[in-house]
């Protein structure tokens, strides 16, 4: 196998690697060669994205709220988090007397794995996908839907009634929110006939689905949206961890490098979620075509998908940013009445039509 | 045999369980015992991926995982402290519970070990979304169209059952 | 038909009384339910009476025999093609009578009881159960055959426990109903196996059939024989069993006076006029099967009732209790009619005796209603039931001194009133009969004239007792029926019985014969002297007499120790002889055995429940280490 | 395929000890949440099981694969209502132990 490389399609330059590979060693060798390469190169990645999603998230807060933000550890405070992360590793880390040793050491990693997991599905450029799952939708949330079970532990094990409470409430947040990510997840997968992430993005050639599906596409779009921003504890539904009430929810006893995990697992998951919304909605690394403007089309696609994945994403993120610093906070009751009695509702009606939308040939494509 | 990844994946899921199960069922704090089951049964998700059954794997991590074992961690939040620890089991249940579980267990294994397995030659299936979604409301020979109902509607009760039954009666004071 | 299709209202209408004031009468008030059910049978006499004149003087006739009318009949249970039971109404002289008799005396009653029983508890109740009796009376009398009338027979005898029983919040009362309830239970257990006996052998119950003479299935009957006796004879005794019962013979006389519990218009209509002669009539329905087949059995039922007669009137002249006297005056004069039906002969004047014996009846039934509703006026006045209380009553109660003292000449048999007939018809056919009985019969005469002016001289005369208050005359209502049965005890006699009720429907010349009468009435009027000369005037004759005769007056005034004897024989002999040991055997051996059992099942339970924990994990370990073990098993003894 | 070369007996001696570990929790455990753990560890044993036979000897089959799939619903509704009731216990009687859970009254 020749050595390859594209911008727009990795998956010459993938295949390279696993023929040299091969050739180097044995199978055996060669496939656990592989598992290191990608393990390392998604946890680089992993770091990165996550200490500057902090940073990002700090300089949008600064920019709504008519300040500055983070400018002084590099330019524009470029490296404002990774100094916080130094500090944050070369903390004292607090053990807590009459706690579970074992589950509140436990919890971060959970956390985290989860959110590292979900990771592996996501499709990041044509032929840049870890794994090419037929159930992708499916897997991803399968495996954040085990990420509550790191917050229960953590708050449990903490022994402490501002973690234990923080936990119960942000847990039963996740669960009722996950219904309705699942259900405007659904929707769109109506829509495209399949689970499997790379068909979904194959399928929004001609125009993005949010798009194509018109009116039910753009309801799971806006359920998708508010029920993802929730389920990633993020304001305004950030009761789990509300500051002025519960100290700090389930990690209020979480120092140094634990409370790390905790604070960058917040962010990734984030990203997972915006990323998984650019795929499924937004048409994921594909470029934006109109049917039938040939040259407007051709145009696009040279712009690399790499860049148009992350362009995505990170409008997407900058939405629920601009949510959490422009909406006040939710009581409990007003959060599990918005999911139970208006989304989840909506969300089942909006699968009925898309289906009926689907089997009558109504959306819009060539 | 040369040994393959599959192997050293097979072993990791294996050891998993096997080491998992048996503390989820020996150690003496509830909530320890809540997370190892969690392991266990990700571990099965594991196996499932190996199987290539990735749709039971996403099930099980969903359901299982997610669901079950959440709900069961909710649970033992309300009702157990962190202080509790069970009570060692008393010497004589344990040795004769667990004198029945190895007999059972070691009767099983031989059995399964000197057994003969038959496999068709049919080719293998493909099994992807469409076919599972296609048997399942099928009302063929290999359609599974009334467990499907008959499930739905089973879970349709155990929901109002769980409701009415874990609703909170107004206490008569 | 025969145009009495009518008929078959005169018992259903006190029935529907009854199901009205049973169902509906306790939210009317109690004056609308006495009134419903007086109107009922007022109807119900009317019909009676109507009737009556239909059969003896307009259709019942036909070639100078009065003939056996079915006026309606349905066939109710289909046995086989020959044995059915049917339930019906019969016409005949004997009928027709008693439903005079019951109809008048139970109108009487009803009007009486609208004062009598007035606020008292379970007025509606009352009148209820009156329609109940009337109803199976009637039905009773109008059977058709032998089976219907045992039906209604029983039902009388639970009309009859139900109204002794009526105050049932008073011990003695449920135990008196409970005693004539067990004591006419075990009689009609004769006659009971009587009817099945007869209708075995004779392969129907219809009366028609059964009692014209010379029947061939009686006749094919009478040849079977039985320890000696035949079958005929077997099972009319056994049926006369049942009557003796019903009509208080001696030995099962005792349940009788106890059952003057009851209020007191519920002993004269039943316990004096109506129910208790049922034996009486059932003796005349079945007259021609006893005197053409079974002389023998005749001859028991002479004897029984002579014998009952006597013994009744001595205990009666020593009782105190003004309703006693009057049952075992009853009791007396039943044994009267029996007697009479027993020296009866079949056919022309043979048939006198049967002829008096209804005439008595009927008279009778006139005059002891008329004795008892007096009394109960008597008792309404004086709130007492004991003669020792009462006296110089005359004074008080001119309306019912009067009328009790017409029922007592009557009784007593003085001439020209209703009583002197028919008592003189009896005694010249026991005499032309059989000279023992006729001599019984003519002390009982004696007798019964002497305790009856006992009562009526304590009662009347003599000085005044501490009253609660000042007796007084009853209300109208109760002393019309009062006036209107007096009027009947001095006019039926003349009612020319010879010419409608004989013992083969055909007329015959009946006469007074001088001497007998004679000798009657003299005897008649010697007890009427004794009594004014022992109780007219406060003296100790009486004590004297008491002590005289010591034994006799002890023996009597305890009524012979009867129900002693029944005590004793019951409780002594059966319970120790035949009830102890069965109950042993009882106890040690069948219970012991199922004790046994019980104590075993018990033991084992008790040691085996402590496996049944209820604990789920005990219950998995034992279902797991079996399924171990029988896996194990399997695989060393089948996979080697 | 990710199960060459691992023979179907591993798996099911995986499976059974993972079966006996459950029987040996119900049989031990006292509380009621550990209970049901262990019925579920036996419910997914035999879940491996069907999957396994599934695979390695009915290929062309799916009747397996739907088996445990609707075991997996089945345990799901058994064990929402299971943790109702074990609430509502634990609310009568302030404990989940199941040896302490002796009265019928309430």
């Amino acid at each position: 196998m020749p050595f390859t490389f594209s911008i727009y399609d990795f998956t010459g330059f993938t295949q390279w690697i696993d023929a040299t590979l091969r050739g180097a060693c044995s199978p055996f060798w060669a496939v656990l060669w592989e598992m290191v390469i990608v393990g390392v190169l998604f946890l680089a990645f992993y770091a990165v994205v996550g200490l500057y999603l902090v940073y990002a998230e700090r300089k949008v807060c600064a920019f709504i709220q008519n300040r500055v933000g983070p400018n002084r550890v590099g330019p524009y405070g470029f490296f404002q988090t990774i100094a916080d992360l130094i500090k944050l590793l070369m903390k004292e880390i607090i053990s807590i007397r009459e706690a579970d040793k074992l589950l509140f050491n436990l919890a971060p990693f959970i956390v985290i794995v989860t959110s590292f997991l979900a990771l592996a599905a996501i499709p990041f450029a044509k032929g840049l996908h870890p794994i090419d799952l037929n159930i992708g939708v499916f897997y991803v949330m399968a495996i954040s839907s085990m990420g509550v079970v790191g917050i229960l532990l953590a708050g449990w094990s903490s022994n402490s009634k501002y973690s234990l409470l923080g936990a119960m409430r942000s847990g039963a947040q996740i669960i009722s929110y996950e219904l309705s990510v699942g259900m405007a997840l659904v929707t769109m997968c109506v829509l495209a006939g399949s689970l499997q992430l790379s068909v979904i993005v194959e399928q929004q050639r001609d125009l993005w689905f949010i798009f194509k599906g018109h009116f039910p596409a753009v309801t799971a779009f806006i359920i998708y949206m508010i029920a993802a921003t929730a389920e990633t504890n993020r304001g305004p539904f950030d009761l789990a961890e509300a500051e002025s009430e519960l100290a700090a929810g389930f990690h209020t006893e979480y120092s140094g490098i634990k409370f790390a995990f905790f604070f960058l697992a917040e962010y990734m998951n984030m990203f997972i979620v915006a990323s998984l919304a650019a795929t499924v909605f937004l048409g994921g690394w594909m470029p934006f075509h109109i049917p039938g403007l040939e040259s407007f089309n051709h145009v696009m696609d040279f712009i690399p998908p790499v860049l148009w994945y992350i362009g995505k994403t990170a409008f997407i993120i900058l939405l629920m940013m601009w949510f959490k610093w422009t909406f006040p906070r939710l009581r409990i009751d007003q959060l599990l009445n918005l999911e139970w009695k208006f989304l989840l509702p909506i969300s089942l009606v909006n699968i009925l039509i898309m289906a009926f939308i689907v089997l009558m040939g109504w959306y819009i494509g060539l | 045999m040369e040994i393959t990844v599959n192997h050293l994946m097979f072993g990791l899921f294996a050891a998993m369980i096997m080491v998992f199960s048996i503390l989820t069922v020996t150690t003496r704090r509830i909530l320890r015992a809540a997370t190892f089951l969690l392991l266990v049964l990700v571990a099965t998700a594991g196996l499932y991926f190996m199987l290539n059954y990735q749709f039971m794997a996403g099930v099980q991590l969903t359901l299982y995982a997610g669901g079950i074992v959440v709900l069961i961690i909710f649970s033992i939040l309300l009702t157990s402290h962190i202080s509790q620890k069970f009570e060692p089991v008393g010497w004589k249940k344990a040795y004769f519970s667990a004198l029945a579980s190895i007999a059972g267990a070691i009767l099983c294994i031989t059995t399964i070990l000197q057994h003969k397995f038959q496999a068709t030659t049919e080719a293998a299936k493909e099994i992807d979304m469409k076919l599972i979604g296609n048997s399942m409301l099928s009302t063929d020979r290999d359609g599974y169209a009334l467990p499907f109902e008959v499930i739905s509607v089973l879970l349709l009760a155990a929901m109002i059952g769980a409701i009415v039954v874990a609703k909170r009666k107004k206490l008569k004071e | 038909m025969s145009g009495f299709q009518y008929a078959v209202l005169i018992p259903i209408i006190p029935f529907l009384m009854f199901l009205l004031i049973g169902l509906v009468g306790h939210k009317m008030k109690p004056a609308l339910a006495g009134l419903i059910g007086t109107t009922g049978l007022f109807i119900s006499t009317v019909l009676s009476y109507i009737t009556a004149y239909q059969y003896f003087f307009v259709s019942g006739k036909v070639d100078g025999v009065y003939q056996k009318i079915i006026a309606f009949n349905t066939v109710w249970l289909q046995l086989t093609d020959k044995l059915h039971i049917d339930m019906g109404v019969m016409i005949d002289p004997i009928s027709v009578m008693m439903l005079i008799v019951v109809t008048t005396v139970s109108l009487m009653v009803h009007i009486y009881s609208n004062g009598y029983m007035k606020g008292e508890r379970g007025f509606q109740r009352f009148f209820a159960f009156l329609g109940l009796f009337s109803f199976s009376m009637l039905g009773l009398v109008l059977a058709t055959n032998i089976f219907q009338m045992y039906i209604f027979w029983e039902l009388v005898g639970v009309s009859s426990f139900l109204l002794i029983s009526f105050y049932y919040d008073k011990p003695s009362a449920v135990a008196a109903g409970k005693k004539a309830f067990i004591v006419t239970r075990f009689a009609d257990l004769g006659f009971l196996i009587g009817i099945l006996l007869l209708s075995y052998f004779t392969q129907t119950f219809d009366f028609v059939t059964l009692t014209s003479p010379g029947c061939p299935a009686i006749a094919q009957a009478a040849g079977v024989t039985f320890m000696g006796a035949s079958v005929v004879t077997i099972a009319l005794v056994l049926m006369f069993m049942g009557g003796a019962g019903k009509s208080a013979m001696f030995p099962l006389h005792i349940w009788l006076p106890d059952a003057m519990e009851g209020p007191t218009p519920v002993s004269a209509l039943i316990h004096a006029a109506t129910m208790v002669v049922a034996g009486v009539f059932l003796v005349a329905r079945l007259f021609p099967i006893f005197a053409l087949t079974s002389p023998d059995a005749l001859t028991i039922v002479a004897y029984v009732g002579g014998f009952t007669s006597l013994f009744a009137a001595v205990i009666a002249c020593t009782q105190n209790d003004i309703k006693r006297v009057l049952a075992y005056s009853t009791i007396s004069q039943i044994g009267y009619m029996m007697l009479a039906l027993g020296v009866s002969g079949y056919g022309g004047h043979d048939g006198l005796g049967f002829m008096a014996g209804n005439f008595h009846l009927f008279t009778h039934a006139m005059f002891k209603a008329l004795l008892f509703l007096g009394a109960g006026s008597i008792i309404h006045a004086v709130h007492s039931n004991l003669m020792t209380e009462m006296g110089g009553l005359r004074k008080y109660l001119p309306i019912t001194h009067i009328t009790f003292l017409i029922a007592c000449l009557t009784i007593a048999g003085v001439p020209f009133l209703s009583g002197f007939f028919s008592k003189d018809e009896i005694l010249t056919a026991a005499y032309h009969h059989d000279k023992i009985l006729f001599f019984v019969e003519y002390a009982v005469a004696g007798l019964t004239a002497f305790y009856m002016f006992r009562l009526y001289f304590n009662v009347f005369w003599g000085e005044d007792r501490h009253y609660h208050h000042t007796p007084h005359e009853s209300p109208l209502i109760m002393t019309l029926p009062l006036m209107f049965l007096a009027f009947a005890s001095i006019f039926a006699g003349y009612i020319p019985f010879s010419e409608l009720v004989t013992s083969d429907g055909a007329a015959f010349e009946a006469h007074i014969e001088m001497p007998i009468a004679a000798a009657s009435v003299g005897i008649g009027l010697l007890g009427i002297f004794v009594a004014w000369f022992m109780y007219m005037k406060p003296k100790d004759a009486p004590a004297k007499m008491a002590t005289m005769f010591k034994h006799v007056y002890k023996w009597s005034y305890n009524k012979f120790y009867m129900d002693e004897v029944y005590l004793f024989v019951t409780k002594k002999i059966i319970f120790n002889y035949i009830s102890k040991p069965v109950a042993w055997f009882d106890r040690h051996v069948v219970d012991a055995t199922m004790n046994g059992f019980a104590w075993a099942t018990n033991y084992a339970s008790y040691h085996i429940r402590e496996l049944q924990s209820g604990q789920l994990q005990k219950y998995a370990f034992v279902f797991i280490s079996g399924v171990l073990v029988l896996v194990l098993s399997f695989v060393y003894f089948f996979m080697n | 395929m990710l199960n060459a070369g691992i023979p179907m007996e591993a798996f099911l001696v995986v499976s059974t000890l993972m079966f006996f570990a459950g029987v040996y929790g119900f049989l031990t455990r006292r509380n009621l949440i550990t209970i049901l753990m262990s019925v579920e560890l036996i419910l997914n044993s035999v879940n491996i099981n069907f999957l396994v036979f599934n695979r390695f000897l009915y290929p062309d089959k799916l009747q397996g694969h739907f088996f445990s799939l609707f075991i997996i619903a089945i345990a799901a509704a058994e064990a929402a209502v299971a943790i109702a009731i074990i609430i509502n216990i634990y609310r009568h009687f302030n404990t989940i132990n199941v040896e302490d859970v002796d009265k019928m009254r309430y």
